[in-house]
């Protein structure tokens, strides 16, 4: 993957003096149409999702700056955790059927790069392909991603291993906050639109034209700031001959000592922007029902048990494997990326700690021999020995 | 005033349609509590036409997730029905009915759910009366709540 | 898809009065799983059965709804009707449009719209029953009584005189119990023995009877009609077949042990009979007491023995006793005075029981019958009876009424006017209870014919005083003080349950209630049985009783058992619990709220991953179940079901009611 | 107080050597094919579960404050296989262990429970709240003087922290098991001070434990709902909180059956309603008060309000005293005729 200097192609610049978002956003409600809503990272919780934001009450810039990512990945507006695929109504010779409706246009303000690059890996997944998935093209079409540069990387955060940075250029407009100024750049043909709407807006400290020179200096600093764990994750020797080293991969001895910790619980794909697997049930109530869709994880244990009872993945082992080298090698193998924008959710909400940087560590000694592993801390005096290092039991 | 409340508020001020009738599940017991409301029937003792009764051989038989699934079916009261402790026809099962559902119906009212909406009440094979006047008074006290919004799902 | 057929009864105008028939009929004839419904005027007649089984073939109907009266009227008969029709007879769910519908509203709308709820209902319910099944199991013809007192005795003969085989097991050396050591019996006073030797002779020569004597049961597995019951046979140190039960060996034994069957008053020999009309007659080696397994020497039995019936290394027998049914019979225990100071803490030896009365005043017992004081022999002249020596009281005693004290209290007065001219009786009581037939009269007389002074209230306190007793008590009628100077007091001591009855219930699977009686099925309707199927009650060990109840709750018992005896097979019930094993965890929650003990561990193996893996499931015997489901809600896994009442029936019943 | 705080921070050194050693030998003497503890997690202050297979691996074992996985419900799959499986097990593992045991779940003739008594866990979120930075910030939390040392990430020097009582998990201070009993073995009796520390009762008692349950009940109904509400609606179904629970152990769980199918897939609120009742109501009386439920939860729920409520109704209602330590019955496997009757 190329390296991200963050200014492909010639969208249109613009900056305005002032860090209120609060211009932006009318400009994109007016192009959304009425009953558009407005969803944005709440603050004042321990645990942090998107939630609505009211027009009016927009946050300033500088509001994200003091905050982290959100511990919830807004996949869910665009994938929700439930959503009806039909109804019906009556059964043989009155039979009806009706579709959902799309329901209200929104605006997701204030996410970051890595998440907004991860709705253009569902993107590829699940409208790119020969299938197109008709509900959630309904609701990307429907939704504008305000993405704001991330000025405060978290402390499981590695984008930049996977190939972005937190100055990455994704989402329809892209935010990049700079001293009192904001730099706003379109990313999309929506992005355009908004931006011309914001232009025509005017008046005073109204947006105009962004000096290119100036612009070019914000992207490429925020694009260079460096994350926490970045260094330390080392992937980039997965993506070279996916196919070549998938062998090698699955075969790997590492497996037998990463996935015996793992619980089987769903949080990491659940917390994960990039996983979409789902179920579809039927919930009949009499003569009528619905038919829904609902997430579904790789990491449960019946996740692929069949109707005869046979299941593929088993064990632990197993499912661990099918989740990373999904991300990591299968994914890369069709699409020429891997499926993981390095938000380090999966890593916060692990409850055992299984971390993608421990996996891709072990993996990357399959293909390529690894420095000794450093000697772990000893001392329970170090409850934790933070960045003591692996070591391995082999 | 939370907004949650609302809803339950606004169906006890103006109940949608007149005709608005509270629908009660009722799970008997075979020997006593089914016995004793078809009592009321062959004594001809008039109560609401708002209890469905579902029939099971004991009390220690229901499972508070019935409770539940009524609930969220859309029912806006459930009473459970057994013998009178020490009567059970199998010696024990109300005894066991009665500690689930004591914490059961604590834990549903501290989950929000108005513990007035479900009802434990022991009524014997000779108490036609009482079953009658249980189902008055139950239907009473849950006309005046209203509907059922907080448990169940909407249609 | 179920094929459900719908007949809907007008029940005359029962039904039909109140609710609107053709619309019910119509609403339901849209129910998708419904392909024929009708509405008799009487479906239970024999032309509403015939439209039925009619239907049934026409439609081929694969399961059917009676909407009628109360399932609790007629579902047995409507099961016949479909079984007549070809079905299973558990393809059938009744709605209840009488009882619970038609007679209880008057708003005709109201009552049509439930009708059909109801319908639903039993529409959702019936698609999902499953054809059930009974099965049998074959009864042993034998039953194991327990205990060989009057209940006992009664229970065994009037089983064996059905034509039963019965064990009776008595953990004494002889037969008889506590009836054995009475003296005479109210209310009639003929003496206890009279009536009592010829029933222990009766169960000795009885052919179907076998008496394991100085044995005791160990252990019972099994289920109802094929019990194994274990017998430990008590070493005798004598050999039952040689021993003539002359007694040459009890004259020449050099022992001396106080004499349990005269309650300590009397002395007996290590080697004994307990009393002369002992069954079986056979000489006991009590060795704690006897010099030669203390002391090794000795073996003078051995020698006067012409019977060779001495065995000094005779071991302990088990044997195991295969068994229909079991009847409990184990009796009581006398209440130990000794916990009221009082009374002198069992410290005063002219302070005695009623039992060890009954011992004096017995023409057998250790004074040929003469009342004497135990202290100094000395015939008494002022006798105290005190009544309710720990019953009703429940601090130092026992909360119940013991029942027998009010009779033989005035019973012992009569006796000692009768016995000793001249001497005076003070009865001091709280109530006198004499409900039964006869008692009232009986008590009469003690007061009226024989002079016995009652003085109503509680005695506080017993000191001696120059060789007699000053019994210091209260008259609260007279409301004043009441002062006796006594030579000997007799204590009422209530009637409490055997020490091990605890261990007795254990062993028979059976519950005790909080003063350790064993406890009946049902205090009123289920008073013989247990929640043990084929495990009765006789007697005293279910709750104080006299000799009549005794003999009554025995003969019930009895009759119980050998009604049970009499089934070739026992049929199981068709609706029980049932175990979806491959979601069973085997943590037999269920079996710990299990009333009737049908829940046990079974080991399973199955091939997990190539693998051979064996586990514990929970498994139903179908022949104890009685289907009340309390193991379906203790089962977490949801793999616990009721066949019938099954958690997916209850459910859709549950859905149909909210549609 | 200083002193001991050293000699506390000694005593855990000295543990975690014995940890090792222990384990090794056991390994070693093939008495065992597993030892289950902690290791160094790859990043952040916390400690991971450690399966230790090889003599070797010992070496990377840690025990101390920074241990909060539970690792009693491992135990559940690894009996499995062949060979002994050994718990370097603190009080909350014991308890969980027993659990398992006591549901017939866990064979005790294939576990072998090593006690270690327990100062405590720590808490990141109350790490962070008092050095006022982001939970996930923390790098390091090093007991010294009596406070802890916190140091965070991208940070050369550790700032000071508060006292270890005000960093530790709500369920540790409420913990009565700190010293584990029916185990095995107990390692370390002989460190004096570890032995003072985890023989001294609870910080919190049942009272402030259960403070939160106190103020929920205090809402009125309309609170109570809003309050539940806006918690289930963060649940993510992710079902750690099922997963981690020792005293979720059924071979099949029943939120997951088709037929009958008790709970509904959409996430609407009376379902999760549903969902979360289920779980409370089948661990009524059974939860070990592990706290592992709401520490796995990625959603931050709660999920201990709804045990405590549980577990103080039934100490309240059925006067058994100690509900989370697993008897023979559970309180709903048993009755007393005199048991109270509110409202029937």
């Amino acid at each position: 993957m190329e390296a991200d200097d963050g200014t492909r192609g010639a969208p249109t610049m613009l900056q305005y003096s002032g860090t209120s978002l609060e211009p932006l956003v009318q400009a994109a409600l007016r192009v959304m149409g009425d009953g558009t809503r407005v969803f944005a990272p709440e603050a004042g919780r321990e645990v942090r999702a998107f939630a609505p934001c009211e027009p009016g009450k927009v946050p300033a810039a500088g509001y994200w700056a003091t905050l982290t990512n959100t511990d919830i990945s807004p996949k869910g507006y665009l994938l929700p955790q439930t959503e009806d695929v039909m109804r019906w109504r009556g059964g043989t010779g009155n039979l009806a059927i009706e579709e959902p409706e799309a329901g209200p246009p929104a605006v997701l303000l204030g996410i970051r790069p890595c998440d907004a690059a991860a709705f253009e890996l569902l993107d590829e997944v699940l409208i790119g392909g020969p299938f197109v998935d008709q509900t959630y093209r309904r609701r990307r079409e429907r939704t504008v991603l305000i993405t704001m540069a991330c000025t405060k990387p978290g402390p499981a955060c590695a984008c930049d291993a996977f190939g972005l940075s937190p100055g990455h250029r994704s989402g329809d407009v892209v935010v990049y906050p700079s001293g009192g100024r904001l730099l706003v750049l379109a990313n999309s043909p929506k992005g355009e639109e908004i931006l011309g709407a914001l232009q025509a807006e005017g008046g005073p400290g109204g947006a105009v034209p962004a000096d290119p020179g100036w612009a070019g200096e914000v992207v490429a600093a925020a694009c260079s700031t460096p994350t926490p764990l970045g260094e330390r994750i080392l992937v980039q020797g997965l993506l070279d001959n996916p196919q070549g080293i998938a062998g090698a991969l699955f075969a790997s001895k590492a497996w037998d000592r990463l996935a015996p910790r793992c619980l089987s619980c769903g949080a990491c794909t659940y917390v994960c922007p990039t996983c979409y697997c789902f179920a579809v049930n039927d919930e009949p109530r009499g003569q009528s029902g619905r038919r829904v869709r609902t997430w579904d994880s790789c990491q449960f244990k019946d996740f692929l048990t069949m109707a005869g009872g046979h299941n593929p993945r088993p064990g632990k082992l197993e499912r661990v494997r099918q989740r990373f080298l999904h991300k990591l090698n299968y994914h890369p193998q069709r699409y020429g990326k891997f499926l993981c924008v390095g938000c380090g959710r999966c890593v916060l909400a692990c409850p055992v700690g299984l971390h993608i940087g421990e996996v891709a560590e072990a993996l990357a000694a399959e293909i390529a021999p690894l420095p000794a592993p450093v000697p772990p801390a000893a001392g329970a005096a170090a409850g934790a020995a933070g960045a003591a290092g692996e070591g391995s039991d082999a | 005033m939370s907004v949650a409340e609302a809803p339950e508020e606004r169906a006890a001020a103006e109940p949608e349609s007149e005709a608005w009738q509270p629908k009660i599940v009722a799970f008997c017991c075979n020997w006593c509590s089914y016995a004793g409301a078809d009592l009321a029937g062959t004594s001809r003792l008039h109560y609401p036409a708002t209890v469905r009764v579902v029939r099971v051989p004991c009390s220690g038989r229901v499972n508070p997730r019935f409770v539940i699934r009524a609930f969220q079916r859309g029912a806006d009261g459930v009473l459970v029905a057994g013998c009178h402790p020490g009567d059970c026809h199998y010696s024990t099962g109300n005894y066991y009915a009665r500690r689930r559902f004591l914490l059961a119906r604590r834990l549903l009212e501290y989950m929000g759910i108005d513990p007035e909406r479900f009802w434990v009440k022991w009524i014997s094979g000779s108490e036609g009366p009482k079953f009658a006047e249980v189902i008055r008074e139950m239907s009473a006290a849950i006309s005046a709540l209203g509907p059922n919004r907080k448990a169940r799902e909407e249609e | 898809m179920p094929r459900v057929g719908v007949f809907i009864c007008w029940c005359g105008s029962n039904i039909a009065g109140t609710v609107d028939i053709a619309r019910v009929v119509e609403a339901v004839a849209e129910m998708p799983q419904v392909v024929h419904v009708e509405d008799n005027k009487y479906t239970c007649s024999e032309p509403g059965q015939a439209s039925i089984r009619k239907a049934v073939s026409d439609h081929r109907l694969d399961r059917v709804v009676v909407a009628a009266c109360s399932p609790r009227m007629h579902e047995n008969t409507f099961r016949k009707t479909i079984a007549a029709a070809g079905l299973n007879p558990y393809l059938l769910e009744v709605a209840n449009l009488r009882e619970q519908c038609s007679w209880v509203h008057e708003d005709k709308e109201a009552a049509t719209v439930k009708a059909i709820d109801l319908v639903r209902m039993a529409v959702a319910k019936v698609c999902r029953h499953v054809p059930l099944f009974t099965s049998q199991s074959p009864v042993t013809k034998r039953a194991v009584v327990i205990g060989g007192g009057i209940a006992g005795i009664q229970a065994a003969l009037d089983i064996a005189d059905a034509g039963h085989e019965v064990v009776l097991v008595e953990r004494t050396p002889s037969l008889g119990g506590h009836m054995a050591q009475l003296d005479k019996t109210f209310p009639t006073l003929d003496c206890s023995a009279c009536i009592l030797t010829p029933k222990m002779v009766e169960v000795a020569q009885h052919p179907k009877i076998t008496i394991y004597a100085y044995s005791e049961v160990e252990k019972v597995d099994g289920y109802v009609g094929n019990f194994t019951v274990t017998i430990r046979r008590k070493a005798r140190s004598v050999d039952e077949t040689r021993c003539t039960g002359c007694g040459v060996c009890m004259t020449r034994c050099p022992s001396n042990v106080p004499n349990e069957f005269d309650v300590g008053l009397g002395k007996r020999k290590a080697i004994y009979v307990p009393f002369p009309q002992a069954v079986p007659n056979k000489a006991t080696i009590d060795r704690e007491h006897c010099i030669y397994y203390q002391r090794g020497r000795c073996r003078i039995c051995e020698r006067v023995c012409e019977a060779k019936a001495i065995v000094f290394d005779q071991p302990d027998e088990l044997i195991e006793v295969q068994a229909g049914a079991i009847v409990a019979a184990t009796g009581y225990a006398q209440f130990d005075h000794s916990v009221y100071g009082e009374y002198g803490y069992g410290q005063y030896p002219d302070v005695i029981t009623g039992l060890e009365f009954e011992r004096l005043v017995c023409a057998s017992g250790p004074t040929e019958g003469k009342i004497k004081r135990p202290s100094d022999g000395r015939i008494p002249e002022t006798v105290v009876f005190i009544k309710c020596v720990g019953s009703r009281d429940e601090n130092k005693g026992v909360s119940y009424c013991s029942r027998t004290c009010c009779m033989y209290t005035a019973k012992h007065a009569i006796l000692t006017r009768e016995k000793i001219p001249g001497s005076r009786v003070y009865i001091f009581y709280m109530d006198v209870r004499t409900a039964g037939k006869g008692y009232e009269e009986f008590y009469r007389r003690a007061t009226e014919e024989y002079g016995a002074r009652y003085v109503r209230g509680r005695v506080s306190r017993i000191y001696p005083k120059g060789g007699r007793l000053v019994v210091v008590g209260e008259d609260t009628i007279l409301g004043r003080k009441a002062v006796v100077e006594a030579d000997m007091v007799v204590l009422a001591a209530a009637m409490v349950p055997q020490p091990d009855a605890g261990a007795i219930a254990r062993t028979l699977g059976v519950s005790y209630d909080q003063d350790g009686f064993l406890t009946e099925a049902h205090p009123k309707l289920r008073p013989v049985e247990t929640n043990t199927a084929g495990v009765f009650l006789a007697g005293a060990c279910q709750g104080p009783k006299d000799i009549p109840d005794t003999v009554a709750q025995a003969s019930a018992a009895a009759s119980k058992a050998a009604a049970l005896l009499c089934r070739e097979a026992l049929k199981t019930e068709a609706m029980i619990a049932s175990v979806d094993e491959s979601r069973c965890s085997g943590c037999l929650w269920c079996e710990a709220v299990c009333p009737y003990k049908a829940i046990t561990a079974k080991t399973i193996t199955e091939r997990v991953r190539g693998k051979n893996v064996s586990r514990t499931v929970a498994e139903v015997n179908k022949s104890l179940c009685h289907g009340c489901g309390a193991c379906t809600v203790a089962c977490r896994d949801g793999a616990m079901n009721l066949l019938g009442f099954t958690n997916q029936q209850i459910l859709a019943e549950v859905e149909a009611v909210c549609l | 107080m200083k002193a001991v705080a050293q000699d506390l921070t000694a005593d855990l050194a000295r543990l975690e050597e014995l940890a090792r050693s222990r384990a090794r030998e056991l390994l070693e003497a093939g008495t065992v094919r597993l030892v289950l503890g902690h290791r160094q997690a790859w990043t952040g202050p916390t400690a991971v579960p450690h399966f230790v297979t090889t003599p070797e691996a010992a070496g990377l074992l840690v025990t101390g404050p920074g241990c909060a996985a539970g690792i009693a419900k491992y135990v559940l799959d690894e009996q499995d296989k062949e060979g002994k499986v050994a718990v370097l097990a603190r009080g909350c593992d014991t308890l969980g262990i027993r659990r398992m045991i006591v549901d017939k779940r866990v064979d005790p003739e294939k576990v072998l429970v090593i006690g270690l008594p327990c100062a405590g866990s720590i808490d990141p979120a109350k790490v962070a709240n008092a050095v006022g930075a982001d939970a996930a910030a923390i790098a390091r939390v090093t007991p010294r003087d009596g406070r802890v040392e916190v140091l965070l990430h991208g940070q050369k020097e550790p700032v000071g922290g508060p006292p270890l009582d005000g960093i530790l998990r709500d369920v540790c201070l409420a913990c009565d098991q700190k010293v584990p009993s029916g185990c095995a073995e107990v390692l370390g009796a002989d460190l004096a001070v570890l032995a003072e520390v985890s023989a001294r009762p609870p910080v919190l008692d049942a009272g402030d434990a259960e403070a939160e349950v106190t103020r929920i009940e205090s809402l009125s109904p309309g609170e109570r709902y809003a309050y539940w509400a806006d918690v289930f609606s963060r649940c993510l179904r992710c079902f750690a909180c099922r997963n981690a629970c020792p005293a979720c152990n059924c071979r099949v769980c029943t939120l997951e059956s088709y037929d009958p199918k008790w709970l509904g897939h959409p996430t609407d609120m009376p379902n999760q309603f549903m969902f979360h009742f289920i779980r409370a109501m089948d661990v009524a009386g059974r939860c070990v008060g592990c706290g592992e439920c709401e520490r796995v939860c990625p959603a931050g729920l709660p999920l201990m309000s709804l045990n405590r409520k549980l577990s103080r109704d039934i100490r309240l209602l059925f006067g058994v005293e100690r509900p989370h330590v697993p008897g023979d019955v559970e309180p709903l496997g048993r009755f007393e005729p005199e048991d109270p009757e509110e409202f029937m």
